[in-house]
């Protein structure tokens, strides 16, 4: 009996680093053993996904407005790989753009691995218009005319020069539009694009925000929306392609059970030793 | 090797220094950490010249003094960007002992200013809005969390009836059947509630999910009283709010744990993938 | 003159911004987007004052001999490397140049990585902290570890009703316990707002008669 | 019906919003596209029979707005039903006949467009046309003519700006009672009490004390609020002579800060023990700020640790770094995504408003506790409403009271 105790006693003690050390495992293994564990497709992420398979091929193009920053890219670039290959696979185009300085790394590197992978070209499937500060005003002027916010893409082409941009105006002319964000972009799109005019936004935000975004989905003003690497997981299980997201959610689940079991050993161990304390205070 | 190569090294090897403060302080860290430091207090200094100082204030007050064309400044004429011009040289007068308080009169702009904006748009945002939210009907509409709301309160009942039947009363010297008696009596009305509010909240007579929002934000405001001491009424508000809230702070825990092993897998995918491509 | 023109300045700045959400006039719509402008404005010429603090800490270091003082050496490479790049480079910051590299490849991984200690750090404050001393502790456990649950497959797996019993626990007990601190935390923003345009609390010019 | 009523100045004051927003965004990205000059096109010739335009075309003034804002709503086309229209275009002009210019367009369905492009304080003519999709339109007639002015108060606020000022009266009214001499309580705040003992323990340990007042900007009230509990801090340290370090992630926060130690040095008579290298700025970068300040807190083992203000993710980086090096910590903040972690690394922890009582509860200044007075005058108000509100919708809803008139009160834009 003293042993079990004496055991918990110094587990309750326990040097924080083993802690860190299952952690690291359990995120490192299923990179290379990947559990495979079941993903559920949510409403939410069904409706996006949906709204990007309405695309046609060579019609009207989708605007994807990277808007995330490295500190959230681990969660919103698995979606916004996910999206794009979607996109080119139906053949379909897209113009993408950020609204942060520092998601323009973040867009053309997506960008330029998924165009890669699937064949889009440059200027015919896609393109790249850049980044220009000032968030709500950037929103609202593409709704009068793109070529006023972004006269020249990142590359510093001309938009006229661009065949895909032809008879591409404002919102009219863009069926669909998705923001991935870390931060309020997602629903500065909602006030500023499709309160005015009416333009159909789907949003990828971090878990975390999710929650906030319901409200917008609810409401009709949202017409889907990921959330975190659960949202790209799925989306990656629709496209019939897992990538990060799926593999990372293997990992989620495992690290969740490690600190569930950490916490019962906690509480078992802390009553545990409790309990031995009162006996053996009583016992004086 | 090519450059991107290098460069993906140089980030990896640092990711490395930084996850060696896991294990404990090191010239590992200490090097990544003053770099960083240094870094990045560089980079905020040049992108906060280049998107405020160079747009409102050089481009405009300089272009004209080389003979071109002036520069809108927020539409206006281009002497207005003399004033944040003025006021951010202000700042430096810190340097001068002598006129160091003269520092004061930009800094006194600066905190009114936002002052002034936690006046009205929060009574707004986090006032009135949040009260129009919080007022709906405690019956009459259908609950959408009817179940949930109903196990719940049914479980809590049954824990509370139990915890007063068995804790209170030591079950070791009141022996096992008066236990069991206990813990069946506590279940029945655990149970019988539970059955009574689904019956009533599927019909609409009570909404439990409105009544339990409408307390919970009642116990929460009465928890913030300052002024008056926690006892009686107040108290027993209060201590209902500490329950809502110690409920709405785990549930923002376990809410928030995914997002943050997000990040580490991330890290460990630009480790094993973008820079050994093992995967 | 030392108290009383910062005191009015802060009063009259706070004044018009608390104003002018009630007047949507262009004029004063402008005006406001101006004075916005200047502030962010300020604080862009504020930069250099704490990078002047910076600099003096760790030169400070270096001319005190302090045991670290190695260090300060690598942080100032850092900062002057930045500021040179961001300045004298002909590319600036645009992207691809020297100073954006320096951006993506040194700073970003860096401060990822930072972030993501979270995830460890996360798991051990879990442990540490949640032991159901009371009922309060014993609260805080039980609904992070049902919501924990309730947001990974493995969730799913055991019931599907602990996806159900998260979103519950988001959506009424978490809900009223947040609304209620919104509501308290504005009442108190509003107040300190408004006892600073006062000129009640002066702590931030030192505070003083 | 005054709900009906209620929901529909609503939607006005959405549009007026809007508008007001889409007026700003043309004249800041595009001033020129605003007024753009798309003449109108001669209309070919199809086999098709024309669609029936648009009729009952109406301009009115957005309410509310900024100005360069008219409401124009019309009566769907006939070819709505066969779902033969593509867009209705909208043409405004400054003459009932001619000149009439492209102003914008809506989808199939939608019968109103609001145009932030209409001149101020000039009469302006609208058409609204139905296009087919050949691009043929048919116009309506022309509209009665409107006047784009602007406002000079938001009708929709009103309820906010009674709010504010029963607020700012009752802060003052407390305030001024205070200085008179009026008696107030306050309960007891466990963090703060702690303070005192968390300097005296520095003091015994020979170690310092770190003063963390978030990673926001003055932007933020919390940051103020952080300001103000640094002040009374400072001069408990002046006072036990115990080192205070204060790492600031922003430089306005850093000038203010460093002006708030020196004075509490000077005014405890210590003037020379003030450091400026103590009050410093490290880095506006939320992570590398955090590397930095995780670096002082392992070297140099503060005895206490004091986090005030606007936190982030960092919260429980920095808080779990501070509680393995063994450190006292005392946690203060408004960010309800982060006090959780708060409550879970920290000894203490202020919640939400009691970050704003703090310099009041820590100075024990008349009138700081008379504006804490004033804060709970309204809460009980704000709890008397919702008391009532509550039981008004829940009456309306069951049918005892025909409707709900309280909602209209809370209503804003």
């Amino acid at each position: 009996m003293a042993s079990v105790t004496e055991f918990f006693e110094k587990f309750l003690r326990i040097d924080r680093r083993w802690i860190f050390l299952a952690i690291a495992i359990a995120v490192v293994v299923p990179f290379f053993l990947p559990l495979g564990l079941p993903v559920v497709v949510t409403p939410p992420v069904q409706r996006l996904y949906d709204a990007v398979e309405e695309l046609e091929l060579g019609g009207p193009p989708l605007l994807l407005s990277i808007d995330y920053t490295p500190a959230t890219s681990p969660e919103l670039e698995p979606m916004s790989t996910a999206i794009l290959r979607h996109v080119f696979r139906q053949d379909a185009r897209v113009i993408v753009m950020t609204l942060h300085p520092a998601g323009y790394g973040m867009a053309e590197s997506a960008i330029l691995a998924a165009a890669e992978e699937e064949g889009a070209e440059y200027g015919e499937d896609f393109c790249f218009l850049g980044f220009q500060p000032g968030t709500s005003a950037v929103i609202l002027g593409l709704g009068v005319n793109i070529s006023n916010v972004f006269p020249e893409d990142a590359y510093g082409t001309p938009l006229t020069e661009i065949p895909m941009m032809e008879g591409i105006r404002n919102y009219d002319d863009i069926p669909l539009l998705i923001s991935l964000a870390g931060w309020s972009a997602s629903e500065a799109w909602v006030y500023y694009a499709h309160q005015p005019y009416g333009q159909r936004v789907g949003g990828g935000v971090t878990a975390v925000m999710a929650t906030d975004l319901y409200p917008y989905l609810d409401s009709g003003q949202l017409v889907g929306l990921l959330g975190g690497m659960r949202g790209a997981a799925e989306y990656e299980e629709l496209i019939g392609q897992h990538g990060s997201g799926v593999r990372g959610m293997d990992s989620q689940s495992v690290i969740h059970l490690i600190i569930i079991i950490l916490i019962i050993l906690g509480n078992l161990a802390y009553f545990m030793t409790r309990r031995q304390r009162k006996l053996a205070g009583e016992g004086t | 090797m090519t450059l991107t190569f290098i460069w993906t090294t140089v980030g990896a090897l640092l990711t490395l220094c930084v996850y060696s403060f896991l294990y404990k302080d090191n010239p590992f860290y200490k090097f990544a950490e003053h770099l960083v430091v240094g870094v990045s207090a560089g980079y905020y200094l040049v992108i906060y010249y280049f998107n405020f100082i160079d747009p409102n204030v050089v481009r405009p007050v300089f272009q004209l003094e080389l003979g071109g064309e002036a520069v809108a400044f927020g539409g206006t004429e281009w002497w207005m960007a003399l004033i944040p011009g003025l006021l951010g040289l202000l700042l430096y007068t810190r340097f001068f002992p002598k006129i160091a308080w003269v520092g004061r009169w930009p800094l006194g702009i600066y905190v009114g200013g936002y002052a002034g904006l936690g006046i009205s748009p929060v009574m707004q945002a986090r006032v009135i809005d949040q009260m129009q939210a919080a007022s709906s009907p405690l019956a009459g509409v259908p609950d959408p969390f009817a179940a949930a709301t109903n196990a719940a309160l049914g479980f809590a009942i049954f824990v509370v009836l139990t915890y007063f039947l068995l804790v209170k009363r030591h079950i070791v010297a009141r022996g096992i059947a008066m236990s069991i008696g206990a813990v069946v009596l506590s279940a029945v009305a655990g149970y019988g509630g539970y059955v009574v509010l689904s019956a009533l909240s599927a019909q609409g007579v009570v909404s439990m999910t409105n009544i339990l929002l409408v307390v919970g934000l009642l116990g929460t405001l009465a928890y913030f009283f300052f002024s008056m001491r926690h006892a009686g009424l107040l108290g027993g508000l209060a201590r209902i709010g500490i329950i809502f809230l110690m409920v709405g702070f785990g549930a923002s825990f376990g809410y928030t744990v995914m997002s943050r092993i997000s990040l580490l897998i991330g890290r460990v995918s630009f480790l094993l993938t973008d820079w050994l491509h093992l995967i | 003159m030392r108290r009383r023109v910062p005191l009015t300045l802060c009063f009259i700045a706070g004044l018009f911004m608390a104003v002018q959400y009630f007047i949507p006039h262009h004029n004063v719509a402008a005006a406001y987007e101006r004075l916005l402008l200047w502030l962010q404005t300020l604080l862009a010429f504020a930069f250099l004052l704490g990078t002047v603090s910076l600099i003096r800490v760790h030169y400070h270091k270096v001319r005190d001999r302090a045991p670290d003082r190695g260090f300060s050496i690598v942080m100032f490479v850092g900062l002057f490397l930045m500021i040179g790049l961001g300045f004298f480079h002909p590319s600036h910051h645009a992207p691809g140049s020297p100073f954006n590299r320096m951006f993506l490849y040194v700073q970003v991984p860096i401060e990822a990585t930072m972030f993501s200690l979270l995830a460890f750090y996360i798991a051990s404050a879990a442990f540490r902290a949640f032991r159901a001393r009371t009922l309060e502790a014993t609260l805080l456990l039980v609904a992070a570890a049902i919501v924990m649950l309730g947001r990974v497959p493995i969730g799913d797996m055991i019931s599907a009703r602990i996806p159900e019993a998260t979103r519950w626990i988001l959506e009424v007990p978490n809900l009223a316990a947040k609304r209620g601190i919104m509501i308290g935390v504005g009442l108190g923003m509003m107040a300190t707002a408004l006892k600073i345009m006062l000129g009640i609390e002066r702590a931030w010019m030192g505070g003083g008669d | 019906m005054r709900g009906h009523r209620g929901r529909s100045s609503t939607a006005r004051a959405v549009m007026g919003l809007v508008a007001g927003v889409v007026s700003v965004a043309a004249l800041f990205v595009c001033p020129a596209a605003a007024l753009a000059q798309e003449e109108t096109e001669a209309v070919p010739a199809d086999s098709l029979p024309p669609l029936g335009p648009p009729t009952a075309v109406t301009a009115t003034d957005t309410p509310n707005d900024r100005g360069y804002s008219i409401n124009v709503t019309w009566e769907l086309s006939d070819g709505e039903e066969t779902g033969r229209v593509t867009s209705y275009r909208v043409y405004r002009s400054a003459h009932p006949e001619t000149g009439f210019v492209f102003a914008g367009r809506a989808w199939p369905g939608n019968a109103e467009y609001r145009d932030g492009g209409a001149p101020e304080n000039a009469p302006t003519y609208y058409r609204v046309s139905a296009t087919d999709e050949t691009g043929a339109e048919s116009f309506s007639a022309t509209s009665e003519p409107a006047v784009a002015l602007p406002a000079w108060f938001n009708r929709d606020r009103v309820n906010v700006m009674i709010a504010v000022i029963i607020f700012v009266a009752a802060i003052i009214y407390f305030v001024t009672a205070a200085r008179r001499g009026k008696d107030l309580f306050i309960r007891r705040l466990a963090g703060l009490d702690e303070v005192d003992n968390a300097v005296g323990r520095a003091t015994e340990m020979g170690k310092p004390i770190l003063y963390i007042s978030g990673l926001s900007t003055v932007s933020d009230v919390a940051t103020i609020a952080a300001i103000n509990i640094l002040g009374e801090v400072a001069k408990k340290t002046a006072e036990y002579n115990t080192r205070l370090i204060v790492p600031c992630a922003d430089p306005i926060v850093m000038a203010v800060e460093q002006e708030v130690v020196k004075e509490a040095y000077a005014k405890v008579g210590r003037p020379e023990s003030y450091n400026e290298d103590d009050v410093f700025y490290l880095t506006r970068s939320q992570f590398a700020y955090v590397a930095g300040v995780n670096g002082i807190m392992v070297r140099q083992r503060p005895a206490t640790i004091l986090y005030m203000g606007m936190f982030y993710a960092e919260s429980l980086v920095l808080a779990e770094t501070g509680a393995s090096v063994g450190s006292i910590q005392i946690a203060g903040t408004d960010a309800v995504t982060q006090l959780p972690f708060f409550i879970t690394s920290c000894d203490y922890t202020l919640i939400g408003e009691e970050l704003y009582a703090a310099s009041a509860y820590l100075s024990r200044e008349p009138v700081l506790l008379g504006g804490l007075k004033g804060q709970d005058t309204l809460k009980m108000l704000i709890a008397i409403t919702i008391i009532i509100t509550t039981v008004v919708a829940t009456l309306a809803s069951v049918g005892v009271i025909q409707y709900d008139f309280m909602t209209p009160f809370l209503e804003t834009q």
